[in-house]
């Protein structure tokens, strides 16, 4: 009987050649687990990482759990270390709870990376970033107090309360209003999970509790919509304003009837490609440059070595005008 | 069933002559029970209090959206409390949520379907789902509990396989008739609540008078007296699966209604609990034999009525649980407290 | 008068024919749950290893692998050994709140170990403590009060659930100690025969065994257990007996709570930090464990329950799952989890049910 | 069928009447549960307008058959005819479409629904689909009164009437329903005589209709009272049917054992000395008052009244279950109160419940298990590990010193008869042999083998040393195993018999009509 920590060729007769191309043998199995499957924003990472399939010599392999769950991530990323993949990308739901599995990765030869949310404190090569977290909470309240003139009371509606990336967002909308905007005001922060149903509800309720309130915030993909929707259903589009972090797709509608002012995302797609990319560095044993010509669309993407941080760029500001660009 | 007679027999003494008389009266439980009572003063004072320590609690604004929150929650319970009064359970909602929701979301959006053609589907999906739990617990025996966890797992991989790892977008605004602005309401009740008290009412006269809503409590009380007493049990279980089926189908349009233009697969998550929640608190007893839909629909209201005034308050939303739970203890605390005084009495 | 019939009763006894040795593993398998599940085990290693030699797996499905797969089973094995219990106690027993007692059990070990500096074992004392102490409050409820078990502990569930993210203001505690802590779930090879085996996570020898065999030391050979499956089987007839009906189905809470407290320690560990939606994300921890109970034998009406069935049950979930992610790549993986432990439960229960009525007996 | 040599008395069973004139023929019928033949052949034949009882032993069969009768199960060989044409059921619903309508041993009915409903449930009289409330009531009453019973129960909820109270509302929905052949399945194990008689009443009237009324009783006595013809059912085989004028109690007897019996007669010797057990001017208000009882060790004291007399009550308040509101309970001259079973144990009192199923059993576990639950400190190492070894040797000493019949102690009770289940409820509340032991309606539904045993072993408790307190409403079993016995009245002590009262007297004090006592009475001072 074999050891948990063997490092051996990977098993040959694979059936999970994503890939079309020839020789499977040759390619660098790229593996990347996603917080939750099914949303739009880690579907489209997926397409923009099978896109990188097509033009890098990689085999790329997705597997997301069905609930935004630590245990249910760290069993994929055990069953990833057990297919002997070269590369290992995980968006940790938990930073914390993955460390020690990526430690394993690492033992067993695996090279790691995380990407979307950082786990700092890992034994990853490197974080593939898609934005710093100062450059989305700022993009965020600049939107919004845009919108709103720069005066007035708001409230987030986050989702669920103990992600840390979200919470890091947060931590900057603080701050950059109170530095920023002295006649903002964050009157109220709810979290409503991952549930936009109880989104929307909140968001009314919120309206209700704060008869003077001029904006909302919906801090992940599944708010952004249920807060726009809220203002729409109350009839206060062009009283209330909101802004959020949405898929380009959920956020169009609500875009267009001016329910929404913007949305405040990156190139999820470039992202997924620009993944499976860094993957393939690692799993060639390359280091990064500080500025590495990743594709046509991503010529110039900075790498950080103090912080070991790949950055694909500033945040992308969505409105009604280039939101059809995007089919996520 | 016809009237049957009655065994005759030559009477040892000339009959007393008796006749439908005020003895009739008292005969069922009164047509508000204690619980309910118990409810309604909940909900009350809540609602007073409320309306004077926030700004809005008491506007259209307010109201209008929490009547919709409630609508799919009680729709369900309708069919959950007959589920429980027949001493069953149902786990599998948030599965049927899944699978009918996106079906119908699906066909609006890909196959421009009519909103009938949507909402049928939908309906008669659900019932198809319910008739699997139902065929399970009814002819295969085994506890309502263990079949629907079982369920409960088989519908979420049908759902999430439809779903196919996408979204749904650009849900059409036809569905707004459900509830949303003006179209949505009449006499500014959300059509959707107005569907649901349809319903309750509709299940309120049938547990109370029809002769086979009566055997859904025989058969809570004693799954084996009632067969023995003539009572098909094997059919009335099923049926009791299947229409929570078709209601959990009705719901899941409501709730795909109320959504965003967008439909994820959070649709189902945590819905089963918020509906066994509405129904305990309702006064239904969890071992079957005893139950209203009516509390069931109190029991929804009180729900979501902590849940808006905590935030409304500018309570941390995190409290909103706990709440939820403490009002879970008072009513049932109330309930039990109740029967201990009418047994002391 | 009195008049004494004089007879033997014994032989007046229906007697049933002796079956032979084959009918009986067949009637064994068809009726027992533990039998089945052992069946189901061993078919599901067999065939998913045939499907690792035969090249169709993505990685082999090996003991090493499977060792390691464990970690999970730790907190999963000792939940349901929780809800065991309590549904073993009867009068609809059931702990939906379990999970939300890990999360707030979670916390106060991470304040106390991460935070205010007590040492390793004061604070798992505490944990366990106020595990013992949250379900008490179940047990207070259900008990004293006479609430029904799922209407007590679901309003406990949604209770704790909120208290866990108050306290700390939904921010996990992650202090270096905690971190560290990842080490009481590492796996480490077995002392002396080690060498020849893979290495097993250390939780299955510190955590899951220990609870494993002192719940069946419990139930099976102490005067509590007899009490605690006497009213489970029949309420009145254990009060006419002379049992103390309400503290031994209390203490059946309090050692849920208790289960719930320690294994809050190891999930601790396991996340590297105290989550306070460690037992409430996703789908929680309690609707799973109360899944693997009743997929283990546990009978949801009380007073039939064993611990081997759930420690069946909890390796089979554990192991076929495993299993899956190797056999289906993207999201498929996870979903087909799904289908198979529903497609398990019911068929379980189904055959059980059917084959016990067509037996004849009374389980 | 054969009759052993040993019984040459018993004259041949009645010829079957032809098929065609008789109301209900079965013919072959077998009946396996799993391994377990519980009926091996089974023909009987019942007539119109007769009292049709079947009997046996505890086990014998006779449920079974009534099962299949009424359509409950369904037999695996054999065929059914109805007035003369073969039939086929397959529920109960197909067997009340025939007017076969059964009351089944334990009461099938709805605690919380009211007797109204009960009486009418799952052949509810309906306009529409709605149910008509007023016409059902109306029925209802007719029938309530027709049993003696007061019309304001028709809109009780059956969960707050008495198990006898029950019994009857079982038995008027037998009625409601239109009835050509009526089952009646030891109706009379839970009522008192004057109920008894009113049950008895109503069969008389019936059969004059032309009903047909199978009953099964181990109340071998009511058989003469009350049929014309007796099946009698021997280890799942029915033996034959007799006129009842053929047969005496005797007879009926050895027909049932297969074997002779020797009649025995036990001597007695009467303990004087203090009471162990005393109650004085015992009260709960609003269902016993100033009741006063003594039991010496040694000596077997009977509690006889009418259901509603209080007399349960008085005995479940010794145990703890329910608190005396006046008067003092005193052990070997201490006051007592217990609180709890739990106190009453410690105290020395033991109590076997008069509801086994409900009250005494676990039904899914072992007997062993059954008996050690009551002594878990005797049986236990340091009070917390069970001594197994020692736990199946006391199981295998119960269950021979009861005669239990089974296999091994590791065997369920629920799959034993309602005697042995009942002797192994039994076994628990004499293992320790307690000073003080109550026993409620010892022999419930018991076959006469078991119940003499039962009473034997009442004999030797007694014998040993304990005090024993039965609570029965047998009035033959209250005179033929208590040294002395009190008539309870109204919630009270009225009237003390010695060792020899007569039956009759004991009716009538019961009853309230002690006009006429003969000696051995004395009024409780
Ligand atoms: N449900 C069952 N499962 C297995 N065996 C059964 C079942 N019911 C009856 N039997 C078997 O059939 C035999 C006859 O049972 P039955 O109930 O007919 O006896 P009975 O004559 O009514 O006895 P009693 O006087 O105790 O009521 C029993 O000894 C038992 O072994
Ligand atoms: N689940 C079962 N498994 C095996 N045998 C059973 C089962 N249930 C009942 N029996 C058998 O049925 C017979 C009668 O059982 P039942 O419960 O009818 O007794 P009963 O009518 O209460 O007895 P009694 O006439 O003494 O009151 C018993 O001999 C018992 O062996
Ligand atoms: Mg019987
Ligand atoms: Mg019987």
């Amino acid at each position: 009987t074999s050891k948990n920590n063997n490092t051996q060729p990977a098993a040959s007769g694979s059936n999970a050649s994503a890939s079309g191309a020839a020789d499977a043998g040759a390619k660098k199995k790229i593996a990347f687990v996603p917080k939750l499957q099914g949303i739009p924003y880690f579907e489209a990472m997926n397409a923009g990482g099978q896109e990188a399939a097509k033009v890098l010599p990689i085999e790329w392999l997705y597997q997301g759990p069905t609930q935004a769950d630590a245990a249910a991530q760290a069993q994929i990323v055990r069953s990833y270390i057990q297919q002997k993949v070269d590369t290992l990308i995980v968006a940790p739901n938990d930073p914390n709870s993955m460390a020690p599995v990526l430690q394993q990765a690492k033992d067993a030869g695996i090279k790691v990376l995380t990407s979307d949310t950082d786990a700092p404190d890992s034994v990853r090569q490197a974080f593939v970033s898609q934005a710093s977290t100062e450059g989305i909470g700022t993009a965020l309240t600049d939107q919004l107090a845009k919108a709103m003139g720069e005066k007035g009371k708001y409230a987030i509606v986050s989702c669920g309360e103990t992600a840390a990336n979200l919470n890091g967002w947060i931590a900057v909308q603080k701050t950059v209003t109170a530095a920023k905007y002295p006649n903002m005001q964050i009157v109220d922060i709810v979290y409503a999970g991952e549930d936009q149903n109880k989104a929307t509800q909140m968001a009314t309720d919120l309206m209700n509790a704060h008869p003077d309130l001029t904006g909302l915030v919906g801090e992940c993909t599944s708010s952004a919509p249920g807060v726009a929707q809220a203002v729409k259903d109350a009839g206060k589009i062009g009283k209330v304003f909101t802004v959020g972090l949405g898929t380009p797709m959920a956020m169009a509608p609500y875009l267009k009837d001016g329910s929404s002012s913007a949305s405040v995302l990156w190139d999820v797609k470039n992202l997924g490609y620009l993944t499976a990319w860094a993957g393939l560095q690692v799993a060639e044993g390359k280091s990064f440059k500080a500025d590495n010509n990743v594709s046509a669309a991503m010529p110039d993407i900075k790498y950080d070595a103090a912080t070991k941080t790949l950055l694909l760029g500033p945040p992308l500001i969505i409105t009604k005008d280039n939101v059809g660009q995007y089919n996520y | 069933m016809t009237t049957t007679n009655a065994t005759t027999i030559p009477p040892a003494t000339p009959s007393s002559g008796r006749t439908r008389g005020g003895v009739a009266r008292g005969l069922l439980p009164p047509a508000v029970t204690g619980q309910e009572w118990v409810l309604i003063g909940v909900l009350a004072i809540l609602w007073v209090v409320l309306s004077l320590t926030t700004p809005a609690f008491a506007s259209s604004g307010s109201i209008q959206p929490l009547l919709s929150a409630v609508a799919p929650i009680a729709l369900m319970g309708v069919g959950m409390t007959m589920i429980i009064i027949t001493g069953g359970i149902d786990i599998s909602v948030a599965g049927v949520l899944m699978v009918t929701g996106v079906t119908s979301a699906k066909m609006l959006v890909d196959h421009d379907a009519s909103l009938l053609v949507a909402v049928l589907v939908s309906v008669a999906l659900g019932g198809l789902l319910g008739l699997v739990n139902g065929l399970l617990i009814a002819y295969g025996r085994v506890h309502a509990i263990i079949i629907t966890f079982g369920t409960a797992n088989l519908f979420q991989f049908v759902g999430r396989q439809i779903f196919a790892s996408k979204t749904v977008n650009g849900i059409p605004s036809t569905l707004d008739v459900f509830g949303r602005g003006e179209a949505g309401r009449t006499l500014g009740v959300p059509h959707s609540f107005v569907l649901m008290a349809v319903v309750v009412a509709i299940a309120w006269w049938y547990l109370r008078h029809v002769q086979h809503g009566r055997h859904l409590f025989a058969i809570g009380g004693d799954p084996v007296a009632a067969r023995l007493a003539g009572v098909n049990v094997e059919r009335r279980v099923l049926m009791t699966y299947v229409l929570t089926g078709l209601l959990v189908g009705m719901a899941a349009v409501f709730i795909v209604a109320s959504g965003t233009s967008t439909l994820d697969q959070s649709i189902g998550s945590g819905r089963e609990l918020a509906v066994i929640a509405a129904v305990v608190i309702g006064g239904t007893s969890i071992t079957g034999g005893r139950g209203s839909v009516l509390g069931t629909v109190f029991g929804a209201l009180l729900v979501q009525t902590v849940a808006s005034g905590v935030t409304q308050l500018g309570w941390p939303s995190e409290l909103s649980d706990l709440f939820v739970g403490v009002a879970i203890a008072i009513a049932v605390g109330a309930d039990l407290i109740r029967k201990w005084a009418r047994e002391r009495a | 008068m009195t008049m004494t019939p004089h007879k033997a009763h014994v032989a007046n006894l229906p007697r049933a024919e002796e079956p032979s040795l084959v009918s009986r593993v067949v009637k064994a398998v068809l009726t027992q749950r533990i039998v089945l599940l052992a069946a189901l085990l061993v078919i599901v290693l067999i065939w998913m290893s045939a499907l690792g030699m035969g090249g169709y797996l993505t990685g082999s499905y090996d003991p090493d692998y499977l060792a390691g797969s464990l970690i999970d089973a730790v907190p999963m094995c000792m939940l349901a050994l929780a809800e065991l219990v309590v549904i073993v106690s009867g009068r609809g027993g059931i702990d939906l709140s379990i999970g939300a007692i890990v999360s707030l059990t979670g916390m106060i070990f991470g304040f106390a170990y991460g935070r205010w500096g007590w040492t390793f074992w004061l604070s798992v004392l505490l944990a366990v403590v106020v595990g013992g102490l949250l379900g008490a409050i179940n047990g207070a409820l259900v008990a004293y009060m006479r609430f029904p078990a799922l209407i007590a502990t679901l309003a406990s569930y949604y209770a704790f659930k909120s208290l866990a993210l108050v306290i700390t203001n939904s921010i996990p505690i992650s202090d270096a100690n905690v971190t560290k802590l990842y080490g009481i779930t590492r796996s480490i090879e077995i002392p002396v025969i080690g060498s020849q085996l893979p290495n097993v996570p250390i939780g299955v020898f510190t955590f899951m065994v220990p609870s494993v065999v002192v719940i069946w030391l419990v139930l099976a050979r102490t005067t509590y257990g007899r009490r605690l499956f006497a009213i489970g089987t029949n309420d009145v007839a254990a009060e006419w007996t002379g049992l103390n009906v309400r503290s031994t189905r209390f203490v059946a809470y309090v050692i849920a709570g208790v289960i719930a407290g320690l294994a809050s320690v190891y999930i601790t560990g396991q996340f590297a930090s105290a989550r306070p939606d460690a037992g409430t994300s996703g789908n929680g921890l309690a609707l799973p464990a109360i899944t693997i109970a009743v997929l283990g034998g546990v009978a949801i009406t009380g007073g039939i329950g064993r611990v081997a069935g759930v420690v069946l049950a909890t390796l089979l979930v554990t192991w076929l799952d495993a299993g899956i992610l190797l056999a289906f790549t993207g999201n498929d993986g996870t979903q087909f989890q799904l289908l198979a432990l529903g497609l398990v439960l019911i068929f379980a229960a189904l055959l059980n049910g059917l084959t016990q009525r067509r037996y004849g007996g009374s389980r | 069928m054969s009759i052993p040599d040993s019984v040459p008395t018993t004259p041949d069973p009645v010829d079957l009447p032809d098929s065609g004139t008789a109301r209900l023929h079965l013919q072959g019928i077998s009946k396996r549960y799993g391994g377990v033949r519980a009926i091996k052949k089974a023909d009987i034949t019942v007539r119109p307008g007769t009292v049709h009882a079947i009997v046996g032993e505890n086990g014998a069969g006779k449920s079974t058959l009534i099962k299949i009768i009424s359509g409950a199960e369904s037999a695996d060989t054999g065929e059914i005819f109805f007035e003369g044409a073969p039939i086929t059921l397959s529920s109960a619903i197909d067997a009340m479409a025939f007017g076969i309508q059964t009351v089944y041993q334990e009461p099938q009915l709805f605690a919380e629904l009211t007797v109204s409903e009960n009486i009418f449930i799952g052949r509810e009289i309906t306009s529409g689909t709605r149910v008509d409330w007023l016409a059902q009531n109306a029925k209802v009453i007719e029938l309530l009164t027709m049993l003696g019973l007061p019309a304001s129960y028709a809109t009780k909820t059956v969960g707050s009437l008495s198990i006898a109270q029950q019994q009857q509302v079982s038995i008027a929905k037998a009625l409601a329903g239109n009835a050509k052949i009526l089952i009646l399945d030891e109706p009379s194990a839970i009522l008192t005589d004057s109920e008894i008689d009113v049950l008895f009443n109503i069969v008389r009237r019936l059969t004059k209709t032309g009903v047909s009324v199978i009953y099964i009783s181990h109340r071998l006595d009511e058989l003469f009272k009350l049929c014309q013809e007796v099946t009698v059912m021997r280890d799942g085989e029915t033996l034959g049917t007799w006129p009842i004028q053929d047969l005496s109690i005797r007879r009926v007897i050895e027909l049932m054992v297969g074997e002779a019996l020797v009649e025995a007669r036990t001597e007695r010797t009467f303990p004087e000395g203090d009471p162990r057990l005393a109650l004085e001017g015992l009260t709960l208000e609003g269902q016993f008052h100033d009741v006063n009882v003594s039991v010496r060790p040694g000596e077997v004291v009977g509690l006889y009244g009418l259901v509603g007399s209080g007399v349960a009550e008085i005995a479940e308040a010794v145990y703890g279950m329910r608190r005396p509101t006046g008067g003092r309970i005193l052990l070997d001259g201490t006051v007592v109160e217990p609180r709890s079973p739990r106190a009453a144990q410690s105290l020395g009192i033991g109590m076997l419940p008069a509801d086994r199923k409900a009250q005494g059993m676990f039904s899914f576990q072992p007997i062993a298990f059954n008996i050690s639950i009551g002594h878990l400190s005797l049986l236990s190492k340091a009070r917390t590990w069970i001594d197994r070894r020692q736990e199946s040797i006391v199981a295998r000493q119960m269950i021979s010193r009861l005669s239990i019949k089974t296999p091994s102690e590791r065997q369920p009770v629920a799959a034993m008869s309602g005697g042995n289940a009942q002797k192994v409820v039994l076994a628990r509340e004499t293992v320790e042999r307690p000073p003080v032991l109550i026993l409620a309606e010892p022999t419930h539904g018991v076959d006469v083998g078991a119940k003499d045993e039962i009473h034997r072993i009442v004999g030797e408790l007694a014998h040993e040393g304990t005090a024993v307190l039965v609570v029965t409403s047998d009035v033959a079993e209250a005179i033929r195993i208590c040294d002395r016995l009190y008539v309870i009245r109204a919630g009270t002590t009225t009237v003390e018999f010695g060792p020899d009262a007569k039956q009759a007297d004991v009716l009538a004090a019961a009853s309230g009509d002690d006009s006429d006592l003969s000696a051995h009475v004395r009024e409780v001072s």
